[in-house]
């Protein structure tokens, strides 16, 4: 948009503001200083009368940035929305009047404060382009599911449902994974009292029958490339046949094994056929197809069954699982079942330590399982050996606090979930040549610049960090759904699968439009880059949090603009400073920094810069304005898209231009993060050690720049870290770069 | 936000809670109109009353923040608040919903000034803080309170406080005029996600919540331990003021009991794992937890949680459910009395604090849905086709945790959009 | 052993549950325990229980046969109904008590000299014979339970209750001649028969 | 009002010379001044109470009451049956319940019943007479009636057990039942103010068999009326009177306490305030006599 810059400028005299301020002098600045073409006060500006004023400007002035100088860009955003224009809010209300006492000796240095964020209001647009999609993606909605099992055909069959074409993957000969081999499920309907048909059958149906689903059996994903609205993906049958097809996004629903029972020597898993798993136990169930189950080693009935709890699961022990896999207590009870509802004279026992059974249903179940007869034993079960004709198990029960041996024709252990997430790109980050193999099948061979597959959290599953976004996978457009995501049940598999295919339905829509997908939804900015003056040092690529830059052959950055989330990371993280958003960049935060007031050393007013995190610094400093705390009146705050996406130019510009500290507030880090771009403040903190050697070079002390973990909560905690560096300043004196 | 209008291929959300607004958000933001009603005057829910999150300790807000600046941003999404559906009508893809609309006295000029709260005298307990603290009354409901603007209590209205409040606001915000009215929407599909509410501890009789001061509710102590909460983070008990160091958590209260809920709550095991670990947090070796149990349901990944405040050493567990509380007159402190049933053993402990981690009770009594749907026993919304277009999200489905409400609630945007791009298929 | 006792041991072998279930009143909701141990915190004889109800219940369905029949501990019950108003599964568990006690005594492996066991079958004996529990005689056969001089001894102990008792005309010597009784004492007793007959035959039943 | 009639059920320990006699005495004063007539249920017997099950076992014992229930379906047809005792009021209850819970028991107990001519049906209300005075006439009512209202009296409410559970009185908690203190009041004194032991066992039964353990249990109950400075207590069961009254100079001894505690019926204290003499309210009857009430009565 090569137009012609107008900046308005309005600024507000409501709140107080009218009061605490001699406004006329900021109008002059901004018009001065801030180069605004059009300076209007005004008593009310969210009012009707206000708004209409600026709209008019707009309209008729052919305004096209205005600098709203009146109260935080977290208030009053109905009011203050205009379209197709780039705004900037200078915060003179939970900014600067809230924060600073109402007194005589206070109004100077708050008027200066004032003056200062009408500046930073005007500069800010001064490099500012109201965004606009760059039409990279055009609008494929198409969807790949890859995995065929009841999550994959619960994805499948309900985006279809939806009016959206989808492509089932799958990579036996069958639909129906797990679930397929279970002879009945755990029911999911009031009264939960009785197992139910897994519907397999009919949702297999559904799916042949429905013209918006295209299924490939036998098949697997051989190469995935492109990105949310331009997918594409090799779709290779065991034949070795490849057929490449475009998707607008993808939901991985790869499912799970059963953990390897074989580890579990002191259950003589193995040793004898009797002692079985519970997918095993499931097939002996199909088998006896609702006659009495036979056991595997003789083929006698079997009378009396033992199951153990968590067998290899919840513990610390080499090779074990050290998590819950969730579902096992119901499916042991639901197992149970299948004895006593062919024959209420065998004896069923479940060994537990925890009988979990959660919610409504879960507990419905349970009480339905005693009311079977099912015994339930709180004990840990210590051995089982194979004697004779029967087994014995070893058990300690805890609530007789017994040592206690029992014989069993059958024994079931209850071993937890492992997921098929494919190659953790941890150990294999690179897709760069020479890169060494490991003998794990990849799921989805992504050819991105950080690895073949989505990255894993914890344990191997691919979930989300965030429990109020549990699909945020950190690969735009991909999102895992069952339990390769988390370990879970047939009930939450089915949920987190329908969730799923809403998800990427959203993202498909989103990325043909130019938007950005979560958590700066709706966000239409990308960043583009300067090619003349990069000097290849990967540094965006490698440390973009969501693999959404590439390297193309010149080995020159590529980027993914619908792969990505808008954080900023790769322009924090570029040394020559050529990464840019249209309404944020490098320019439009530095030049607020190059362009507040800094007075004569003499003076003895330091200024303090503060960068902070707009999703929980900002909103802290703004709640702590509300509640009438104060901070230091030398401090100028400039809110960011993510600590990440700080520049250490900023930085080293501010010493140089003058300011005595800065203070850089980011969130939680490391492996608890609650950094919603997941690495960016850790990037921060990491960029920000090296900062000292600059500090040094300029001879500074490195006290002038400190960098927090600030959470939304700290509402009297930020404002204190401010008012501590200024003390610090107070200290170590001021800075000798004020020219 | 804007004005989303109301057809039938409109999605109307009821609650505003984590589940209402999710649901809300994701279908807006697959571009489809969304009307998003909420009772109160703000939205966010109970979890935006949360200190913490389990099992990653961080803050409600930080997400609610996210959501919200969703919600300022979506053009496709329209919140009405302090608004509550009194009927529905019609058939799925064309209902007519009637929706009450109290008032809320004060108008879209508000600027959230603060200049009406300090100028009324009357004050009200604090629904926020669960009525831990005094509000005034014309008040922000709290900090992250959007939309931003205030609200007057009706209790003042007619009183010298009211035209207080009138004559302090410079911006003509308040309306004492406004008189609840009733409105009608069109709409598609209907999300219904008006979540839960706390199990009423009085009625479990033994424990003493109405008798013994120092008994609270686990969502009480969610606000103790908030910094911004009634006592600035500080674990204060009732009867006196004073720091409570050695503190009980008893599972199950009002769960899993035929006598009063008979389902299992899900979150309340986390909950406890988590206030267990505030105590540790706040005072180290001082401090001491007992968590009296059944059985600690910390299913799938959260199991690490579980185990890592077991290892605390002043953390206890104990498998009991116990029998009663009495109180030492003397010191005001609660004795709990029972058998931990893992080898027997009678106790009767004294603690400082009782924290009574209630159970999840659906928000609306089954007999008063103002809506045909199927609702079991215990009073979740089932899942049937009998219940056309009109789909449970969150709490209102089953007892849920934040994770998997969202993702139900997400899950349930879906099943709407199912329906309105049916109907837009039919109009062609 | 009585013979029903051999009986039932042949009949159920080691499942001991199944034998409850059958044979004690309201066996069947032993199963339904989640070992919360509420019943047992809510007796107000707790600590003289050796094994609480709670672990009764685990034991029975840990087949410890003897353990439980023998046990003193069923015996411990006051009736004051705690545990089954406060139990979050419903279990009746004063009654389950009774029953098993009673089913304790009728096998006859219930601890001889247990002391309610004594008074509960003289209460019974005592209402039986007319219909009408006739106090004084109970009184007395209760004092006598553990032979004359221990009676005597009790008595003694217990004079001023009784006196406070025959001053006040809560008590009547005249009560050992004849006293209150039904008139149809004899129709009573045939229903009596009879119902422990149907119940009998209940158990011979399970005898196969 | 009306007259009021109910299929009255007294129970062993109401009738002469046994040892709530003076129960019987102040239940039947109080019914003559509320226009209560009480149809005694013909040839009734014992319920066997909370200890017959020993000898008795199930079926016998539900006999025993259905027998009751029978015979008052004959004598006093639509009329709710009325026990005094929590014995004997909770054993009928819980059979018709069991009875109406499961038709093969309902079915063996008429053949045991037809050995003498008799079948049940169990449709009657059984009703405890605490029930009648707060559901049928209401504190308002009982309070027309007060004649000399007990000023200047604190007393402690002890529910006890059976009048409370499993069944207690409508509307009330298991904990912290009311009902006795709002009679108190009703009746123009002062109940005690949460009362510890409102609700303890007093041992029941046990307090033959195993009287250290019960004694034990009749301690704190007497101990937390006088910390809540009671000048006596009333309970509604005969059982509850006699246990707590009668063996305060044992638990004196044991425990070197000096209680003398006097332990009255609510039907005394009604009959007392209603004006009547001290023998109609059977006061005569109290082990512990109660001389407040005895002046009271007296003037």
């Amino acid at each position: 948009m090569a137009d012609e810059k107008k900046v308005g400028a309005y600024i507000c005299k409501g709140c107080g503001l009218g009061e605490r301020l001699d406004v006329s002098p900021l109008a002059t600045i901004a018009e001065r200083e801030g180069k605004a073409q059009i300076v209007r006060e005004h008593d009310f500006l969210c009012s009707d009368d206000g708004v209409k004023m600026i709209q008019n400007d707009i309209d008729n002035e052919g305004v096209n940035r205005v600098a709203i100088c009146a109260c935080s860009r977290r208030a009053k955003t109905d009011a203050f929305s205009f379209d197709g224009v780039a705004v900037s809010r200078g915060n003179l209300r939970e900014g600067v009047i809230w924060v600073r006492p109402d007194t005589d000796e206070a109004r100077e240095t708050t008027q200066e404060m004032a003056a200062d964020y009408v500046r930073m209001a005007c500069f800010e647009l001064k490099a500012m382009v109201p965004p606009h999609t760059s039409g990279e993606a055009d609008r494929n909605t198409h969807l790949l599911v890859v995995g065929g099992g009841i999550s994959g055909m619960t994805a499948a069959i309900e985006a279809a449902k939806t009016g959206y074409q989808v492509t089932l993957v799958e990579k036996t000969g069958a639909l129906g994974g797990t679930l397929a081999n279970m002879a009945k499920r755990v029911p999911d309907h009031y009264p939960f009292a009785e197992p139910m048909d897994t519907g397999i059958a009919d949702l297999a149906k559904a799916l042949e029958g429905n013209a918006n689903v295209r299924v490939h059996l036998n098949s697997t994903v051989t190469k995935t490339s492109g990105a949310p609205g331009r997918f594409s993906a090799d779709i290779t049958t065991e034949s070795g046949a490849t057929a490449t097809e475009n998707f607008g996004a993808i939901i991985q629903a790869s499912g799970f094994k059963e953990y390897d029972a074989s580890q579990l020597p002191e259950f003589s898993y193995g040793k004898t056929p009797d002692v079985v798993t519970q997918m095993e136990l499931e097939k002996l169930a199909m088998e006896a197809n609702g006659g009495a189950i036979k056991r595997p080693s003789d083929g006698k009935e079997v009378k009396n069954v033992v199951f153990i709890q968590c067998a290899g699961q919840r513990s610390d022990k080499e090779g074990h699982l050290p998590y819950c896999s969730g579902h096992c207590c119901s499916t042991s009870i639901k197992q149970a079942m299948y004895f006593k509802d062919n024959n209420p004279d065998v004896d069923t026992t479940i060994l537990y330590s925890d009988l979990r059974t959660p919610g409504a249903g879960g507990e419905d179940f349970y009480r339905s399982g005693q009311d079977k007869g099912v015994i339930f034993t709180k004990g840990i079960a210590s051995e089982v050996k194979g004697e004779g004709g029967s087994l014995k198990v070893h058990f300690k029960d805890l609530i007789l606090n017994d040592d206690v041996t029992t014989d069993a024709d059958l024994v079931v252990l209850a071993t937890g979930m492992v997921p098929n997430s494919g190659v953790d790109i941890e150990q294999v980050p690179q897709n760069e040549p020479g890169e060494f193999e490991v003998n794990v099948d990849s799921i989805l061979n992504l050819n991105y610049r950080q690895g073949k597959d989505v990255p894993q959290l914890k344990y191997g599953f691919n979930d989300s960090h965030f429990i109020c976004f549990p699909y945020e996978t950190r690969r735009t457009g991909i999102y895992t759904a069952g339990p390769v995501r988390r370990p879970m049940d047939t009930v939450q598999a089915i949920e987190d699968a329908t969730g799923a295919a809403l998800k990427a339905i959203q993202a498909a829509e989103n990325a043909a439009l130019g938007r950005a997908a979560h958590p700066r939804s709706g966000d239409l900015s990308f960043p583009s880059f300067r090619k003349e003056g990069c000097t290849q040092c990967k540094r965006c690529t490698v440390e973009c949090p969501f693999g959404a830059i590439d390297e193309d052959e010149k080995r020159y950055p590529q980027f993914n603009e619908s792969r990505c989330r808008r954080c900023g990371t790769c322009m924090g993280a570029c040394p020559v400073r050529v990464i840019s958003f249209e309404n944020y960049s490098v320019d439009t935060v530095g030049d607020q920094i190059k362009n507040i007031d800094i007075p004569e050393e003499f003076d003895e007013k330091p200024r303090l810069l503060v960068l902070a995190c707009e999703n929980d610094a900002y909103p802290a400093l703004d709640m702590a304005a509300m509640k009438g705390n104060t901070y230091s009146e030398w401090a100028r705050v400039i809110p960011v898209r993510c600590l990440g996406s700080v520049n250490t130019i900023w930085v080293t510009d501010a010493l140089n231009s003058g300011y005595d500290g800065v203070v850089l507030m980011g969130c939680q880090k490391g492996d608890n993060y609650q950094c919603h771009f997941v690495k960016g403040s850790e990037m921060a903190h990491y960029r920000m050690s090296k900062v000292d050697d600059t500090l040094t070079t300029l001879n500074l002390e490195k006290e002038r720049v400190a960098t927090y973990e600030v959470a939304i909560t700290d509402i009297d905690r930020a404002p204190q870290l401010i008012n501590d560096m200024a003390e610090t300043i107070d200290k170590i004196g001021l800075s000798p770069f004020k020219f | 936000m804007s004005e989303a209008i109301a057809t039938n291929q409109t999605i109307l959300v009821v609650g505003g809670g984590i589940s209402g607004m999710t649901a809300a958000l994701e279908a807006a933001e697959c571009g489809k109109q969304v009307i998003l009603l909420e009772k109160n005057p703000s939205v966010g829910g109970r979890v935006s009353q949360l200190y913490r999150y389990f099992p990653k300790l961080c803050h409600p807000t930080c997400g609610l923040e996210i959501n919200l600046r969703r919600l300022k941003a979506n053009k496709n999404l329209r919140l009405i608040t302090m608004a509550e559906v009194s009927g529905v009508s019609g058939e799925a893809g064309n209902y007519t919903v009637k929706v009450k609309l109290s008032p809320r006295y004060v108008n879209e000029n508000c600027t959230a000034c603060g200049e009406c709260g300090p100028a009324v005298e009357a004050e009200f307990d604090d629904e926020f803080n669960y009525g831990l603290g005094k509000r005034k009354g014309a008040y922000l409901p709290n900090k992250m309170a959007y939309p931003q603007r205030f609200v007057l209590d009706p209790r003042i209205i007619g009183t010298d406080d009211a035209t207080k409040a009138k004559e302090a606001c410079k911006y003509n915000a308040i309306d004492l005029d406004m008189q609840e009215q009733e409105i009608e929407l069109n709409a598609g599909a209907i999300i219904w996600a008006t979540g839960w509410k706390p199990y009423d501890a009085a009625k479990i009789q033994p424990y003493g919540y109405d008798r013994i001061k120092n008994v609270i509710t686990s969502v009480e102590f969610e606000r103790l331990c908030d910094p911004h909460g009634p006592t600035g983070g500080k674990i204060l008990r009732p009867s006196d003021g004073q720091e409570a160091k050695n503190v009980a958590m008893i599972q199950c209260a009002g769960s899993r009991d035929q006598n009063h809920l008979k389902h299992c709550s899900r979150i309340c095991c986390m909950a406890s794992l988590k206030h267990a670990n505030y105590v540790n947090e706040k005072y180290g070796e001082d401090g001491k937890a007992t968590i009296y149990y059944i059985d600690i349901r910390a299913i799938d990944r959260i199991d690490d949680f579980h185990r890592k405040v077991k290892e605390l050493p002043n953390v206890t567990f104990t498998k009991s459910k116990v029998a009663s509380i009495t109180e030492n007159k003397a010191s005001g402190n609660p004795v709990l009395h029972g058998v931990d049933t893992e080898g027997y053993h009678r106790y009767s402990n004294e603690h400082d604090l009782v924290v009574l981690a209630v159970g999840m009770e659906p928000s609306v009594p089954k007999d008063a849905f103002p809506v045909e749907v199927k609702i079991n026993e215990e009073g979740f919304i089932e899942s049937d086709p009998a219940n056309g277009a009109i789909f449970a999200a969150g709490c209102s489905s089953d007892a849920l945790d934040v994770n998997r409400a969202v993702q139900n609630a997400t899950a349930s945007a879906l099943r709407a959009i199912q329906v309105v791009n049916r109907v837009a298929g039919m109009e062609g | 052993m009585s013979n029903l006792n051999t009986a039932m041991v042949e009949k159920y072998r080691n499942d001991f549950l199944k034998e409850v279930e059958a044979n004690v009143e309201e066996g069947d909701w032993v199963k339904m325990c989640m070992q919360c141990g509420v019943c047992s915190g809510s007796c107000p004889l707790g600590p003289h229980w050796e094994h609480p109800p709670q672990e009764l219940f685990m034991m029975i369905r840990a087949g410890k046969r003897d353990e439980v029949l023998n046990s003193s501990s069923m015996w411990m019950c006051t009736s004051c109904y705690n545990c089954i108003a406060r139990c979050p599964r419903g279990l009746p568990i004063t009654h389950i008590m009774h029953g098993l006690a009673h089913y304790a005594d009728r096998l006859g492996l219930a601890p001889k000299e247990q002391p309610t066991r004594k008074f509960a079958n003289k209460f019974w004996d005592n209402l039986t014979k007319t219909g009408r529990v006739n106090e004084l005689k109970l009184g007395l056969a209760l004092y006598f339970m553990n032979g004359f001089g221990e009676g005597i001894k009790t008595a003694l102990k217990m004079k001023d209750v009784g006196l406070g008792m025959v001053k006040t005309k809560r008590m009547s010597p005249m009560e050992l001649l004849g006293g209150h009784k039904c008139k149809d004492a004899g129709g009573l007793q045939k229903i009596l028969k009879k119902a422990r007959e149907i119940e009998l035959a209940k158990a011979e039943k399970f005898e196969g | 009002m009306a007259k009021k009639e109910y299929s009255f059920y007294p129970g062993c320990s109401s009738q002469k010379a046994a040892s709530a006699s003076n129960y019987q005495v102040s239940v039947q004063t109080m019914c003559d001044e509320l226009d209560i007539q009480l149809n005694e249920i013909p040839d009734w017997n014992c319920c066997s109470a909370s200890i017959g099950y020993a000898g008795g076992g199930e079926l016998p014992r539900l006999a025993l009451s259905a027998r009751n229930m029978a015979l008052s379906e004959q004598a006093n047809p639509n009329q709710d049956i009325v026990a005094t005792c929590a014995a004997c009021w909770l054993a009928t209850k819980e059979t018709q319940e069991r009875l109406h819970g499961d038709d093969a028991l309902m079915d063996e107990t008429n053949q045991a019943l037809a050995e003498a001519g008799l079948k049940v049906k169990g449709d009657q209300n059984i009703r405890h007479m605490v029930e009648v005075l707060i559901e049928d006439f209401g504190y308002d009512e009982l309070g027309k009636h007060v004649k000399k209202p007990l000023e200047g009296m604190k007393i402690a409410g002890y529910v006890g057990c059976q009048t409370n559970r499993p069944f207690g009185i409508d509307g009330e908690s298991f904990e912290n039942p009311k009902y006795l203190d709002k009679l108190v009041e009703t009746m123009g004194a002062d109940p005690v103010a949460n009362y510890d032991k409102k609700v303890s066992c007093c041992g029941g039964a046990l307090a033959f068999s195993e009287p250290e353990k019960s004694q034990a249990l009749i301690k704190d109950i007497i101990e937390a009326a006088y910390d809540g400075g009671a000048d006596m207590i009333v309970t509604p069961c005969p059982v509850c009177q006699m246990n707590v009254e009668v063996y305060q100079n044992h638990i004196n001894q044991k425990y070197n306490t000096k209680f003398k505690m006097p332990v009255v019926y609510y039907s005394t204290l009604m009959a007392v305030a209603y004006g009547k003499s001290g023998k109609e309210a059977g006061l005569d009857g109290q082990v512990i006599r109660a001389k407040q009430l005895e002046d009271i009565a007296g003037k």
